[in-house]
């Protein structure tokens, strides 16, 4: 098979190629390039047009996030938690929101854990029809882009209806959710579900079933199924090389082990299935989509009634709480002294290790031309890393 | 700029070890001298309906870029596109707060970009360090660092927004106010020792062009 | 890849044929969501300028400062939020939290400058286009970060309060207490509103953190009557409470009492400080009231040597024979009065001054003297028959009844008049098995009692005549002396003069009357200055005696200076103003006797 | 204006505003304590200052009165008929008091209003009406605020 | 206690399991043993997945806490094992070997608590700081908002009030001397 023939597994070993022999070039892949996404450098050494050896440079996002934390009351880091990872901030809101509740005792009504799940599927669908131009875009597709990021507006609409926020939501409160849902805004949902379901058949046509797109991506980034636990690899990264990990099946949090789905599962692993996959992961979205404005309870209160948020003190203890991003396990780490600041919260972002560690050695003997596809296949967000 | 300008001295490129010093350029930039009456507003005319966008997103405020690229907003029917390079520039948005890191990549590009050119600031952020006011790694007031030309509140605008910003932006050129790049050169041992202060490892041209 | 890989990418050309996604013109057609966390807007007559959005707001954009035309006052700080617009994330806790619930947001979200110092303004007070926007943020039904409802406090039912004189409010549990110091949002609003000026977030932080000792040290430091003020303070602040804008005030006399009741009396001394060292000096306070054993507590801090002289056989003023048993058991007030006397307090009771003692004579054996004698005089009705034998006065009768000797009101009684004594006396009698009627002459809203007294004494069982006009008292035909006829006349609130409250005009004809065993007047009460001769130097006007900030009346020579303090000087005339004004007076006295300043 | 009787009228004025003088002066004589003393000086200090007045504007031949008739609270109307105070009189005894002869001089002026057959001569008394009006009622205002607090 | 933890207690002396919650626990070993700990724990009781390293700034009593949380996907449930070092010489085995991303985590603690792991790939370079020259950052006595504003200018003319003392200034003045 060609995919077989294309696939390279490079070294564990870094090699040391030598500068000063003029057979290298060293050049810098970012920040400011189109085809990274978000902020981060990789400085390639490439012989002729292959690359032999990368290192990434990452912290231009850098701010300080687990120390502001530390400065801030529980409730005051709500606002500031979901500028983590911008594309994708509702994670951010609910794996805090959850860990505060589970450190606080706190058991949120019925309604906010569907309201919750609703949020979340929203958010994943959004962030995959980003990603899924930046996608097409790195492998020159740019008509892609032109209806993934209209059908991510069409989905933000809905955010901003029910929300009030159009990328930084700051819905997942501790305690609930901010608001109920306004009158009429399922049945929006669902018509905008309509339009982006039809879209994504085009899209899956004009760049799935694209010559240019299948050389390209095929056999590119291949990643062995060993690397899954050696690297830490989640979420599609990991699915797409038949290790059928999903933390929404496996933690069972909020809502979803009593929606309807199952994870989807690739074996070939390269950028083209990964791609694929996602795919399915859209459609898998907007029927949990369906399934949940199917089974939400329409009636009862949306939130639990907090202590007085500029005294709120959360008993001693330690906790982490992962959920199931668009990229793999994210999840909040927050450690309580029993005062009314976190002692500690450190952030688990996805992209730690699938945009440094296995980039780094994926990208050995990759075409510079490929470069920013396989960094795109592999749907990072720097932000995430560096807090 | 009619009045006597001194010669100053040539930079001295500290930051670099002495073999490299020469590859870059010595002199501080020049203000631009703006040709007479019609031509001059010609050519404001023809810049201001011409921005090209540094594509280089450098905070949050790069996410609505996106949309604006695209069809639903489309701005390339304003006359607005991005440019891969800053050589090929002449509008830089500044998304939103700038980590130290950045900052000095968003020197390093201002300077490279071609004049006139102007910069568009979004968010809290960049006029008085929004929510990363307590961060120990990100600046708060962008025009210490950079002159800038017009600021659009919110976190984050929207991309209308974004766009009522590149229509004031194309107002202030056709008035000829983009006065940004005159200012930088004007007081730019004013910027330099700013960006120095917060920089702690310049080891870069002291103009980068 | 086969075929349909080539084939299949030109299918995009069919959306050639469809609708753009493209919008227009972006910037007019796409108004923010009804939701849309835009720009601020706040309702600045709403609003009271706590600062609980500047402490919520993690960003530190908002300052508070002072709006043009609106000064400080009860309840409202006149300060308004500014929001920095270089620091905002919309993230909109501030309008979440915001106690008035004046704060919201527009839907508006296009600001463009390019001075970025503009992007600062006090939404409300400098105008801005989207204020009165009609959409936009704002918080939902049901969601707020602060409680609005008040931890509910433990009472007897009415039936059993009525039954007994056992104490109506049972106090909060360590729970409670918490729970309610909780809702405070440490604003300081009330502050201002309090006479003596009580550190009131630093005592109610002091319950949250659970530490009674650092409470009672700070009650103590304005007010060493914290049981008694704990129970029947006419609590100012909770009308100025920041919270109570958009909910329930925090109940802060209660938290009061709740610190007070925590620390037993022999605990006392370990938890307040010591005073200072014998000064030498002698003080001599007339009237052991709240105003006078306050101003003996903050003197015998200083180490001066206090004597209070009280015409009474108890201490306590009007806390012990104006206010019954049910409000303010014994125990309590002895509480307070106890720890004042364990400083070295002397209390000479039974000693009336002018009767017993000249005031002459106090300015010669001491080096200063305050006047803290209060109000004892009860004024009259002034109707024709106004001393008919079942004509009683308020006052005696609450006093009567803290001596515990017999009321005999008899079975039915009218109580006359609107103020605490009033209601005090109207529910002492239904205790006593009367069955009692409340005249007033204008009505329930324009009573001078506590909305919460006047609403008790109702649901005990008192009937409330509004707009009663007294004309006359008569015998009553059958019983001579033994019970009279009480009439009034029915009267309609008329807005005289703009701006005034209404006058209660009779209705002609009207005239009213019934027939009760007992009728007691509480209009009103005045001083007894009797005891103030003219060489005593102290000046008075219209039966004030005239004083400076300090209290002090009087530094002629041939005597000691003279303070006065309390209800006979001030106008606010409750417990809490006469601890307010001891305690200045003290400060003045101490200054005087150090020759510090004044 | 017919000048001896528009004298009359004042001096009549003038008698009234006198004997409240010596009313006060008297009171004053019966007082017992430094607090009665003061307060009733200073109410015979204000009627002091209405003889001064009056004098003056005979003087002028002129009446300078606002006719604005101040608002009737009632008061003085439903009082007690009038005691003699005693040694012992409470501010509400000299309120009062002070009251009710406001009340009496009000009520004559209007009597000599209600008969005077010259139009000039009945302005002067209705001015005197108004002006004992605003007497009265700045004492019933001292009695609402002060005495009757609570009713 | 569970098998688990005997078996931990048993041969590297962990102390103190914890359960957290139904599927997240806890347990404390001696910092020299982490190395060997986390081998057993990929190896044999089936942790095969690294979440995420970190530490904790106890600078009560001296020391910095690691934390290094581990998910067994099979039996779906977490272990977050936890270390102290001295907080004057913080030093730590590295387990680089052990898991591929572990150096990126050891550079970052590198970097932002000074915490030291012999032989870590790169664990000297520069992580997401550039010409950083102040301490460690995240540890709890590196003040942010002092750094800050000795560093970045701000925007001046910001003045606030406080309501109490504002109302003290305007209604009661002579309560303040």
């Amino acid at each position: 098979m060609r995919r077989e023939k294309q696939r390279v597994i490079p070294p564990a070993e870094r090699a040391t190629p030598d500068l000063d022999s003029g057979k290298y070039l060293v050049m810098w892949q970012g920040p400011q390039h189109p085809g990274i996404t978000g902020n981060m450098s990789l400085r390639l050494v490439a012989e002729g047009d292959t690359v032999v050896d990368c290192e990434t440079h990452v912290g231009y996002l850098h701010r300080g996030f687990e120390k502001l934390m530390e400065r801030r009351l529980y409730m005051q880091n709500f606002p500031l938690v979901c500028r983590i990872a911008v594309p994708e901030p509702d994670f951010n809101e609910y794996c805090y929101a959850a860990a505060l509740e589970e450190l606080a005792g706190i058991v949120i009504p019925e309604k906010a854990v569907w309201l919750r799940t609703l949020s979340l599927e929203m958010m994943r669908l959004a962030s995959f029809l980003m990603w899924i131009g930046g996608q097409a875009g790195a492998f020159g597709h740019g008509t892609i882009a032109q209806w993934s990021v209209t059908m991510r507006d069409y989905v933000l609409d809905l955010f901003e209806e029910l929300t009030g926020g159009r990328i930084y939501h700051m819905y997942i409160i501790p305690g609930g959710v901010r608001g109920d849902v306004p009158a009429g805004f399922y049945k929006r949902v669902l018509e905008t579900m309509a339009v982006v379901e039809k879209n994504l058949d085009d899209i899956e046509l004009v760049m799935f079933h694209n010559a240019v797109f299948k050389m390209r991506a095929e056999g590119l980034g291949y990643i062995p199924r060993d690397w899954v636990d050696h690297y830490g690899i989640t979420g599609p990264n990991a699915r797409a090389a038949g290790v059928a990990r999903d933390l929404r099946k496996d933690s069972g949090y909020l809502a979803y082990p009593r929606l309807d789905f199952q994870p989807i599962v690739g074996t070939e692993s390269d950028a083209y299935e990964r791609a694929r996959l996602r795919l399915g992961e859209m459609y898998q979205a907007i029927d949990l989509i369906r399934q949940i404005v199917d089974m939400a309870p329409k009636d009862g209160p949306f939130r639990e009634r907090l202590p007085n948020p500029l005294y709120w003190r959360i008993p001693a203890g330690e906790t982490y709480v992962s959920a199931e991003c668009t990229r793999g396990e994210y999840g909040f780490y927050v450690v309580s002294d029993g005062s009314d600041k976190p002692r500690r919260v450190a952030v688990r972002g996805p992209s730690y290790t699938h945009a440094v560690s296995v980039m780094e050695r994926l990208v050995r003997g990759v075409n510079i031309a490929d470069v920013a596809g396989l960094m795109v296949s592999l749907h990072t967000y720097p932000p995430e890393i560096e807090r | 700029m009619s009045e006597k300008k001194t010669i100053p001295a040539p930079l001295a490129n500290e930051g670099l070890p002495p073999e490299e010093r020469g590859l870059f350029c010595d002199a501080a930039p020049r203000e631009y001298e703006p040709a007479r009456g019609a031509w001059e507003r010609f050519l404001n005319w023809a810049r201001s309906e011409s921005l090209w966008l540094l594509g280089f997103g450098t905070g949050c405020g790069a996410i609505e870029l996106r949309p604006l690229m695209t069809s639903r907003f489309d701005m390339y029917r304003y006359g607005i596109q991005p440019r891969p390079t800053p050589r090929q520039s002449s509008v830089f948005v500044i998304g939103g707060y700038a980590s130290v890191k950045t900052l000095k990549r968003i020197v390093r590009s201002y300077e490279q970009m071609m004049g006139p050119k102007f910069v568009l600031a979004l968010g809290s952020c960049t006029i008085n360090g929004g929510m990363y006011w307590d961060s120990y790694n990100t600046i708060k007031r962008i025009d210490q660092y950079i002159p800038v030309d017009v600021y659009i509140a919110g976190c984050m605008p929207r991309p209308e927004a974004l766009l009522a910003g590149f229509q004031e932006l194309k107002r202030i050129i056709k008035s000829g106010g983009g006065e940004g790049q005159n200012e930088y050169a004007r007081n730019f041992d004013w910027y330099k020792a700013n960006q120095k202060k917060v920089i702690k490892d310049w080891n870069m041209p002291d103009y980068n062009w | 890849m086969d075929i349909k890989d080539f084939i299949a990418p030109f299918a995009v050309w069919k959306r050639a044929f469809e609708k753009p996604f493209t919008v227009k013109k972006p910037i007019d057609e796409r108004p923010g969501a009804p939701r849309y966390r835009g720009f601020h807007m706040n309702d600045a007559d709403a609003c009271v300028g706590c600062g609980t959005c500047e402490a919520i707001c993690m960003n530190n954009a908002i300052d508070l400062v002072p709006a043009a035309g609106r000064e400080a006052k009860d309840g409202d700080s006149g300060l308004r939020p500014r929001i920095d617009y270089g620091r905002c994330c919309w993230c909109a806790l501030c309008v979440d939290i915001c106690p008035s619930g004046s704060l919201s947001m527009s839907n508006e979200y296009v600001w463009i400058d390019r001075d970025p110092d503009v992007f600062r303004y006090v939404p409300g007070v400098e105008a801005k286009p989207w204020d009165g926007s009609a959409l936009g943020y704002r918080r939902a039904e049901g969601y707020r970060l602060l409680d609005e409802d008040r931890v509910p406090m433990p009472e007897l039912g009415h039936a059993e309060a009525v039954a007994s004189f056992l104490e109506l409010v049972r106090g909060y549990s360590r729970a409670q207490a918490e729970k309610e110091a909780d809702r405070c949002v440490s604003c300081g609003l009330c502050i201002a509103s309090c006479p003596a000026h009580m550190d009131i977030p630093g005592y109610i932080k002091a319950v949250r953190d659970g530490d009674m000792d650092e409470g009672l040290r700070l009650l103590y430091e304005t007010n060493p009557f914290p049981e008694a003020c704990g129970r029947v303070c006419t609590h100012r602040c909770e009308e100025a409470c920041s919270i109570g804008s958009g909910g329930d005030p925090v109940a802060i006399r209660w938290l009061k009492r709740y610190i007070a009741d925590q620390v037993e009396l022999s605990d006392y001394a370990k938890a307040l400080p010591r005073g200072a060292a014998p000064s030498g000096k002698k003080v001599a306070i007339v009237g052991a009231g709240p105003g006078g054993l306050s101003a003996a507590y903050y003197l015998s801090m200083q180490g001066h040597a206090v004597t209070v002289f009280e015409a009474e056989e108890a201490a306590g003023g009007m806390l012990r024979y104006g206010i019954p048993e049910y409000r303010l058991p014994y125990p309590a007030l002895d509480k307070d009065i106890g720890y004042i006397e364990s400083l070295g307090v002397s209390i000479s009771r039974g000693v009336s001054i002018g009767k017993d003692i000249e005031l002459s004579k106090l300015r010669t054996d001491f080096d200063a003297v305050y006047l803290s004698t209060g109000l004892p005089v009860a004024y009259g009705l002034e109707v024709p028959g106004e001393d008919h034998p079942r004509v009683l006065d308020g006052v005696a009768v609450l006093a009567r009844a803290t001596r515990g000797e017999e009321l005999g009101l008899g079975g039915r009684v009218a109580v006359i008049g609107g103020g605490n004594v009033a209601m005090d006396a109207a529910r002492t009698a239904l205790r006593h098995g009367a069955t009692v009627d409340i005249l007033y002459r204008r009505r329930e809203e324009d009573m001078p009692a506590d909305a919460d007294e006047v609403r008790e004494a109702k649901a005990e069982g008192a009937r409330l005549v509004e707009k009663a006009i007294p004309l006359e008292v008569r015998d009553a035909p059958d019983a001579a002396g033994e019970a009279a006829l009480f009439i009034w006349n029915e009267a309609t609130m008329v807005q005289k003069e703009p701006g005034k409250r209404p006058v209660p005009e009779p209705i002609p004809g009207a005239v009213r009357e019934g027939r009760y065993d007992s009728i007691i007047a509480a209009i009103g009460q005045g001083p007894d200055l009797s005891f103030i001769a003219e060489s005593d130097g102290v000046p008075v006007k219209r039966f004030r005696p005239v004083v400076d900030s300090f209290g002090m009346a009087t530094r002629a020579a041939g005597g000691a200076p003279v303070f006065a303090g309390g209800d006979l000087v001030n106008d606010r005339k409750d417990a809490i103003s006469a601890i307010a004004d001891g305690h200045r007076a003290a400060i003045g006295i101490d200054r005087l006797l150090y020759g510090k300043g004044a | 204006m017919d000048a001896t009787t528009f004298a009359a009228a004042l001096d009549l004025a003038l008698g009234r505003e006198k004997a409240a003088v010596a009313f006060y002066r008297e009171l004053s004589a019966m007082a017992s304590f430094a607090a009665q003393k003061s307060t009733l000086a200073e109410f015979m200090a204000m009627e002091e200052g209405h003889v001064a007045m009056i004098s003056g504007m005979k003087a002028k031949g002129s009446v300078a009165l606002s006719p604005t008739v101040a608002v009737d609270l009632g008061l003085a109307a439903r009082m007690d008929a009038e005691e003699r105070p005693t040694a012992g009189m409470t501010f509400q005894d000299i309120l009062v008091a002070a009251i009710k002869k406001e009340e009496r001089s009000g009520v004559l002026y209007e009597r000599l209003a209600e008969a005077a057959s010259q139009p000039g001569l009945k302005s002067v008394f209705e001015r005197l009406v108004a002006e004992e009006s605003r007497h009265k009622r700045y004492f019933e205002d001292l009695y609402e605020s002060e005495i009757s607090k609570d009713n | 206690m569970n098998e688990l933890a005997k078996e931990l207690a048993g041969r590297y002396g962990a102390r103190g399991w914890h359960d957290i919650r139904k599927d997240l626990a806890s347990v404390e070993v001696d910092a020299i043993r982490i190395r060997d700990v986390m081998a057993y724990l990929r190896d044999e009781a089936g942790y095969g997945h690294l979440s995420f390293m970190t530490a904790i700034d106890n600078i009560e009593r001296g020391a910095f806490t690691l934390s290094y949380a581990l998910r067994d996907h099979d039996a779906r449930r977490g272990l977050i094992v936890h270390a102290d070092v001295d907080r004057a010489e913080p030093t730590v085995d590295s387990i680089h070997l052990l898991w591929g991303q572990a150096w990126t985590y050891q550079r970052e603690m590198r970097e932002w608590f000074g915490i030291d792991f012999p032989g870590s790939p790169r664990v000297d370079e520069e992580f997401v700081l550039e010409g950083w020259e102040g301490p460690p950052m995240m540890r709890r006595d590196f003040d942010s908002l002092a750094y800050s504003d000795a560093t970045y200018a701000e925007r001046p003319g910001r003045v606030t009030h406080d309501p109490a003392s504002h109302m003290r200034e305007k209604l009661y003045p002579e309560a303040a001397q």
